[in-house]
Formats: C-alpha cells, structure tokens, sequence
C-alpha cells in the first residue's frame, strides 16, 4: 500500500460519500451547539471536490490536495471552509510534487495542515473545535510514523483512532472558539461538529487504503 | 417544514434573482459568483463599500444596496458566510480607485472569508479596510472566546459609514466612521420561537410554549439563557438594561433606539416594545434623537426583536439622516 | 400563545403609543378617542384621506399616515372594525373644508361602522366620499355574499389617492382616483400558518404540517380551499391564475406587481415567489413597470402572502412615483 | 311581573354576565367562521354598558335602550356593534318613554329591533346571521302577545325558546352575509356566533323577568 495519487483520489471519494451519509447528523451537531449548517456545508464542498475530479484528474497526491483546498475555500463557506481550505493547502505544499508520499511525509502533512488551521482559527487545544481531532491524530501520526519501518496503514488507522477519540472528547468541554463559544456553560454535553467531520475525513483515508 | 421555497438548495440563488427583478433599476446582480452591487459601480472617486454575510437575514445586506449605504453584498448559503471567490469580484467590481471597506459581521466563518478575500484583492492593487461589527452585549466573557457577535448595529454601521463614503470621505475616514458606530452600539436579543433553516429542516432550537430565550444571535442559535416567558416590558428591561449598562449611557445623551424584529414577529409586537424601551432611555436621562422600528436584519422566520441602542453625535446624526436609497431603507430622496 | 405583549387588552393601545413615540415628527396620536394623523392636520386646501380597520396589519394604517397618503387612521381592536365615534373625530380633524375621503375595506363591520361616521359627519357639514376597496378574487359568488374582500389592494389605493389629495385634486377627483385603483388591481392570498389573535389566544385555524390555506382574507380567517403543501412556484401559479384573469391582463398590459408577506414569513421567501410572479407577467406579455415586496398589509404573525396586480397607466404610474413620507413607505422626500 | 327600568337594567347586567361566561364560546364560534371575535366584542361591548349604569341609571326603558344602543355602537365595533346598537336603538324608539312596557309593545319593539338589523345588515332569514336567531324570536313573541290576556314573561320565554332554536338551526346553511360568507360551503356545520350571541341576550330577558 502506498499513497499515491489514486489513493488520494479515493480518499476525496469516500470523504465526499462519508459527507453526504453524515450530512444530517452534522447538521444536527451543529443544530444544538452552532447554526445548523456544517452538514451542509461540508457536503456541498466535497459534491464540488468530486464535481472537479471528474472534469479534470491530478497527477500528483499534492495536485489532488491542493485542488480540494481551492473548491473547499471556495465552495464551504462558514468557518469550516477557509479552515479546511487552508488544512488542505498546507497538507498539498508539505506532501510538493511527490509521486507517493511516505508515512513520515504524511505524519509531516497533517501536522502542517493542523499547524494551518491553527494559524487561522487560533484555537487552542481544548478550545472545542475540530483542532481537538487534528492535534491528537497528528501526534498519534507521527508515533507511529517514527517506530520501526512503519506501514503506511497504520499512520493512518492512529490518525483517524485519534481524531475520533478527539472527537469525543469534546462532549464535556466547554467552547471557547466558533460559533459554539457564544453558548458558554451550554455548549458543554454536545459533541463538536468540525471535530466529527474531522475524524469523518480521516477514517475514510483507512478507507482507501485498505 | 412549510416555506414558501422550491428547493432548500436553490433558496439563496432565487431569493437573488427575485430581488434582481423588483429592484431591477437599483441594483445589478451577479449570478456567478453570486454577488449584487449598486448600478452605477465603480462610483468614481467614491470609497467602495461591502459588505456580506450568511443569507436568511434578509433584507440585510442586499437591502441595503444602494446610494448612500453600500456598494455591494455577498451572500452566502442560509447562516453560512460567502466564500472569498465571491467576495472578492465584488471587491473589485466596486472600487473606483478610492479603496473599499469591508464591513464584516464578527464571526469566525465571515472573519475568514473576508480576510482572505481582502489579502487577495490587496495583491490586485486595490486598498481594502475592514470593519468588525461586533455589537451583542449578550455575548460574556468575550476576552477569551471568539468575541461579541456582529448583530443589529450592523445596519446603523452600513448607513453611516456608507453616508460617509456618499459625501466623500477618504478610506481612512469611511473606516473610522464605521468603527466610531461599531464603539458606540450595543445591542442584545430574544428569541420566543426558533427559526427553521431550509436544509436542515426542523428548528435551530426548541422551546417550550412558555419559555424564551434571551441573548440569542441572528443565526438561530440558541441563546444564552433560557427563562420562563415575561410581558413584553420586562423582557424589554432585560434586553436594554445590559445595552445601556454596557454603553455606559448617561444623561443628556443622545441616541439611536432601534427595535429590530426577527422576522416572524408582528410590527405591532415591536412597537409595544419600542414603548416600553423609549420609557426606560428617558428614565435614563438620555434622549431617543432618531428611531427605527422593524425587521432590518432578521433570522428568517424567528419571533423575537432584538434591542439596539446608538450614542449619537452631530455628525453621526447627520450621516444618520444624508440621503439613502436602497430597497429597504430610503429617505431624501 | 408567545407574544411580544402585555396584555391581550391593551395591545392596541401599546402598539399605536409606540408608534407615536418612535414618528413622533411625523405624527400625532389622539388616544380618547384613538385615531393617528397627520402632525399637520388639516392641510390647507387638501382633501383628507382617512381610513381604519381592525388592528393586526401593521403597518397599515397608521403606516401610512404622513405627507402623500392618508391623514388619519383609525385603529379598531385586533380584527375588528373601529366605531363612528373614532372615525368621526378623525374625519373632523383631517377636513380643512375641501371634504374627506373614507376609503374602506369591504367588509360588513368596516362598511357599517365607517358609513354610520360619514353620516354623523355630514350633519357637521363635512362632505365625505366613501370608497371600498374589494380586490379580493379568492371570494366567489361575491353578487350573492358580501362581496369582495379589501385586501392588498388597500395599499395601492391609499398611495395613489394620497398622492392625487396631495397634488391638489379637488374631493370627486381624489374619490374618482381611488375607484379608479380600485376597479384594476385584484389580489390573492395563502397562509402556511394561521395566526393567534391576542384576546383568543388560539390559532384562527388548525393547519397540518403538509396543508396551505389558499384564499384568505387578512382577519385570520379560514381561506376557501385547503390543499397539500406545493412548491413556491406552483403556489405563485395557483395566486396569479384568477388574479390574471380577473383583471384580464393582456399583452402590453403595464401592471405594478406587489407581493406583500402576511407578517411572518421571511422576506427571502417573498422575492422568491416575485420572481415566479414576475416570470408568469412577462409571459403573459405584459410588463412590470413598478414593483413592491415586502409586510405591508399583514395579519399579525401568520405565515403566507398575497400578490396583487394594479394595471397602470401613465397617470396611476405618475401618482405612484410621487413622493411620500410615512412611516412604512417612503421616497422622494 | 312589568317591564319596568329596573327589569332593563337587570336585563342588561344578566348581558354583560352572559358576555362574560360565553366569551370563550363566542370566540370559538366566530374562530371557526370568522375572526375570533365576537365573544371579545360583545364582552367588551356590555361591560361599557354596566359601566355606564354605575355612572348615571337611566330612568325609563327607554332611556335604558338607548343608552345601550350607543354604548354597543362606540365599544364593539366590527359588524356586531353597529347592528346590535341599532337594534337596541329602534327598540328604545319604538319602547317610547313609557314606564312600564305592555307585553305588545315588547313584541313591537323586538320587531322593530329585528328590522333594524335587516335595515343596516341587508341579510335575509337564511343568510346565516344574527337574523336567523331575531327572526323566529319576533315571530314567537308576536303570536304570544297577541293571544288573549298575555303574561310578559311568557313573551320573554317565547323569543328566547326561539332564538335558541334559530341559532341552532344556523348550524346546516351555508353563509351569505357577513365573513362567514367569504368561507362558501365550508361555512355549512358550524353555528353563527351572532345567532348565539342573541339568543344569550333574549334569554337574560327571561332570567331578569324570572
Ligand atoms: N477558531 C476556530 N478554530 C478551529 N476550528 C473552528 C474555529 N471556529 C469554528 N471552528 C470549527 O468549525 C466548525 C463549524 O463549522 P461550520 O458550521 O461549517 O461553520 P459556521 O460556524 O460558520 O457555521 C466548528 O464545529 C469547529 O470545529
Ligand atoms: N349583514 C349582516 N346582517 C346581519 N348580521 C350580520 C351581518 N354580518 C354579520 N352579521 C352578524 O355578525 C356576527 C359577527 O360579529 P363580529 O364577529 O362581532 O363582527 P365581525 O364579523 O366584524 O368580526 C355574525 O356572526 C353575524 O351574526
Ligand atoms: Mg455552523
Ligand atoms: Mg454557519
Ligand atoms: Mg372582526
Ligand atoms: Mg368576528
């Protein structure tokens, strides 16, 4: 296994079928805690992604990427697109033009597209936002990417383990970033919604690759 | 779900072209990317003004397209900030030369998109400020979070800031104008029923038939507290107390009192409101100069009214009172 | 019931002392007996222009109280006609000795209450004309009921005679004006939710989540047929066939298109069936040469809309244009 | 038993009590043909009537009528008020300044009541109004008084027995008058308020004679 482009091309697949089959419960995350919109936004985006595959194919993993940042900043809107625009950016210039992008590369790739959305959201860990599923899958990366001659496989399974496991660490918290911040005490007992899109992203990149 | 709609998806484009076609000799519209603007654009000489925001507030900001208020709007899908490929044609489309303001709701999604549409339309050679309306005293704590939203004072910053611009005044000066406004607003909101989003399809909250909530934003969110429902006087004690407080007014000055409907709240509500609300500002010492009374900037079809209280002075009075036309807000001429 | 109120019992006194409070220089408010009019009243030479009606479809009347429209209006309780001795001092007030026009919504109660006040006027030696407005195309058998209801058309007729009063049109020439907007506009409306009159504390009626009422009037009330829910578009249709037809609207027609909100249904759901309506106007070869949208003759929170018609000519067109200044709708001044 | 000023009042205070018990039922009525409110109006309408007999108590039948009359005219509105104000207005007339009203003369003025009512209403037996309850009340009390040596409260019982059996036989018509007409066959099984709403006020007429 390795991540080549047709992997990547798979990966935006299935991220754009995982949008549409979690559209509804997105938007019923983002209901209780935000506008109810984040379904529809990402899914919107990743209709757009798949739209942009099939007129015209990428050559390269970092071709496919940045591709996916100009349409999510484009066509996302809300919060969630210049963030995930600019994750998916940083992800693109980290990977260059890499015909297959090594476990460590892809370690290095996700740690640059969380740095991005740091950047921007300035959101800290804990802060209920989607940068509680990158932080901890980008550390989780990046362990098993510096083990002995790691399966690329695996990089990703710790990522996606992780930013799941982030995702549901954010039930208690208390948001002090996004739209959610504006409740206070009541944003605590809700899951965040760009935290569960996050790890909805990075499971289907185990999906195409298995 | 029952609207008067064809297609949740299609909401936003046909929304903008019916406006496109009642308002046909004022405005112009751009299908794609979807953006409307003055006829007459680039205003030569003139400071450019934009601003944009998540759709379902209507008739904020296509409302407000116009002589004398703004140069163009961008809407995004329902509650969803527009995206920089569409801010930043509009950006273009309306600068003469002179520069342009961004006046931008402060949220993080509408920050964003406008900051990357500003740094893009800057590497094009055109000079852009930006404004932050950040005006909910409902929000608390805002040191540590994403800030005051953006609500009411929106509109009272669109209209003097783009009288500002109408009269001459250079970028530095319109942009000073509008964040002169934006320190002298405060406003807070309630909501008695939640509004519907089209693709979403059942309601951003739920309330009980004898609850309110109280803090609430423009974006069907939930507020910030929840309490039993209360004659429209005491709600109205409650929403202006904090605007006052927080506004520090004091006797002897002079304000804007805006009561700002939802959207499914009737006129008639408002005024009962802006009774009680008038009663409390001269209790206060203070004197209601200029008033405005309805749904400027709405939550779809949300019950409620929001509260918005504006320190004037001569100039922000005049600007208040220079000449506008647009499809929503219209005197002198 | 959740409403922005104090009292289901003095909602409309509230409401009408807000109101003077926030157009305090455009208006003044008698409260015993309660009628709203001009500051100016009686103007010099000018034939006054009054109407009323029961309260619940703000803005109208009293939003349209000021230079170019009515001089005074007379707010019964929600959804019930005033009395003679609220019309009577309003006429008296508004008479500068050029005769009062009573314009009326055909129905029984506005039709008694206001013919008993012309009476009682007359004996003081006002000359008073009365005309009714009755656009309403969605009551059939009109020869054998009550006839027609007044509805949207009522805004059109008040503009425009308001403007032939201001211009100096002498007492039959203001009355032959006002039949004349009369005899070509005809509306329609649908509700998508009923309203909540304050004093009853229920809906007027019980909609499931998938039926429209079409044929309403504005007091609340049941429509004529109740149908599964449709699109925008197919309830734009299903308005405008019978308000085309009626009217007999041929190629070349000019025509002003006005589709009014019925107070809870959000702006952006209005410019969508403009658009519709526009489209069906175009294809029936005439041309929509002015255009409104927006609440302004509404039935408290109910969710739905009318789309009236009034074929213009050159002088309709004119006196439309002409400036006025009210509360609710205002230009050229 | 005589109609004399203190029967008028008693009979106008047993109103405004009937008003204000049956103004749910009235709204109910007027709700599902009309506007939802007929039991506000004539609530509204004779608790200005009891006010008005605190201020000054009227010294004749007469006078008690008239004052009745324009007190409804100026505090009910809607089509409610101007009928029932001149219905108690022909009535006053056609009552004089008589003292004590014979059992005929009740019946007169009943009569001249209802024709009033017709006079500004223009609605026929039939049309689903009001009418359809004064109508067969006048007929009743007519054949009572003018049978031999009537008792007047064999007249109030007879237009109030009516009335009662008018309002109910509103329910199957479909309206021709008045807003309930604008609802065409849908108006058919449900009764006219304003029937109801007399058949109230001619049986007070019997509970203040009882
Ligand atoms: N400052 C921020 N930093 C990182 N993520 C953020 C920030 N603000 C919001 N988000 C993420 O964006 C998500 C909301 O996205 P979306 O609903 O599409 O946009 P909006 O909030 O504008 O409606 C939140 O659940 C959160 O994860
Ligand atoms: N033309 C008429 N003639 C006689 N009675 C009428 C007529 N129109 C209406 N009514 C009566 O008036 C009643 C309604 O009164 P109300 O609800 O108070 O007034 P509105 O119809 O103006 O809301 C009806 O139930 C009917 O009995
Ligand atoms: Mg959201
Ligand atoms: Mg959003
Ligand atoms: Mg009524
Ligand atoms: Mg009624």
């Amino acid at each position: 296994m390795v991540l080549d482009v047709n992997w990547t091309v798979k990966w935006l697949t299935l991220c754009a079928q995982a949008m549409a089959e979690h559209r509804l419960e997105l938007i019923e995350l983002d209901r209780a805690i935000g506008d109810s919109d984040h379904g529809e936004n990402m899914d919107r985006g990743f209709q757009a992604v798949l739209a942009k595959l099939d007129e015209d194919m990428p050559e390269t993993p970092g071709a496919a990427l940045k591709m996916t940042a100009m349409t999510l900043m484009s066509k996302v809107g809300g919060a969630a697109g210049p963030l995930y625009g600019t994750a998916f950016l940083r992800a693109a210039t980290a990977v260059g033009d890499a015909i297959e992008v090594e476990p460590a590369a892809w370690a290095g790739a996700l740690a640059a597209a969380r740095d991005g959305i740091v950047a921007r959201g300035k959101a800290e860990p804990g802060d209920k936002t989607m940068v509680d599923a990158w932080t901890p899958a980008v550390d989780a990366a990046r362990v098993v990417a510096d083990g002995g001659s790691p399966d690329v496989l695996d990089v990703l399974v710790a990522a996606a383990e992780a930013a799941e496991a982030g995702a549901v660490a954010t039930d208690p918290l208390v948001a002090r970033k996004g739209r959610a911040s504006y409740l206070g005490e009541r944003s605590a007992g809700h899951r965040d919604p760009g935290a569960v899109s996050t790890a909805l992203i990075l499971r289907a990149a185990v999906g195409a690759a298995a | 779900m029952k609207k008067l709609i064809n297609d949740p998806r299609s909401v936003v484009d046909e929304t903008v072209q019916g406006f496109g076609l009642a308002h046909a000799g004022l405005v112009s519209v751009s299908t794609d990317p979807l953006f409307i603007s003055r006829q007459d654009v680039p205003v030569a000489g003139k400071v450019g003004l934009v601003s944009g925001g998540g759709s379902g507030h209507e008739p904020l900001h296509a409302g407000y397209v116009g002589l004398g208020m703004l140069d163009a709007a961008v809407p995004g899908a329902v509650f969803t900030s527009p995206t920089p490929d569409q801010i930043l044609p509009a950006t273009l489309a309306v600068d003469s030369g002179a520069g342009v303001v961004h006046i931008v709701k402060n949220y993080t999604g509408d920050v964003l998109n406008f900051e990357t549409a500003a740094e893009l339309a800057e590497a094009e050679g055109v000079s852009v400020r930006t404004v932050l309306v950040n005006d909910d005293v409902a929000v608390e704590d805002s040191l540590y979070t994403a800030g005051r939203r953006g609500v009411g004072g929106t509109v009272l910053v669109e209209k003097i800031a783009g009288a500002a611009a109408q009269r001459g005044d250079d970028l530095e000066a319109v942009a000073a104008i509008a964040e002169r406004v934006n320190a002298n607003v405060r406003t807070m909101g309630v909501a008695l029923a939640a509004c519907t989003v089209p693709h979403a399809g059942t309601p951003g909250f739920d309330l009980a038939e004898d609850e309110i909530e109280i803090g609430i934003g423009i974006h069907g969110e939930p507020g910030r507290h929840r309490i039993p429902m209360e004659s429209a006087d005491a709600i109205t004690d409650r929403l202006l107390g904090p605007v006052l407080a927080d506004l520090k007014v004091s006797s002897g000055d002079k304000v804007l009192l805006f009561v700002n409907g939802m959207g499914g709240t009737p006129l008639s509500e408002l005024y009962i409101v802006y009774r009680r609300a008038a009663q409390i500002v001269a209790d206060a010492g203070a004197t209601v100069e200029r008033s405005l009374v309805g749904n400027y900037i709405t939550s779809l079809e949300m019950q409620g009214c929001s509260i918005s209280v504006l320190r004037l002075d001569d100039e922000l009075t005049a600007l208040w009172d220079a000449p506008v036309h647009t499809a929503a807000l219209r005197w002198g001429v």
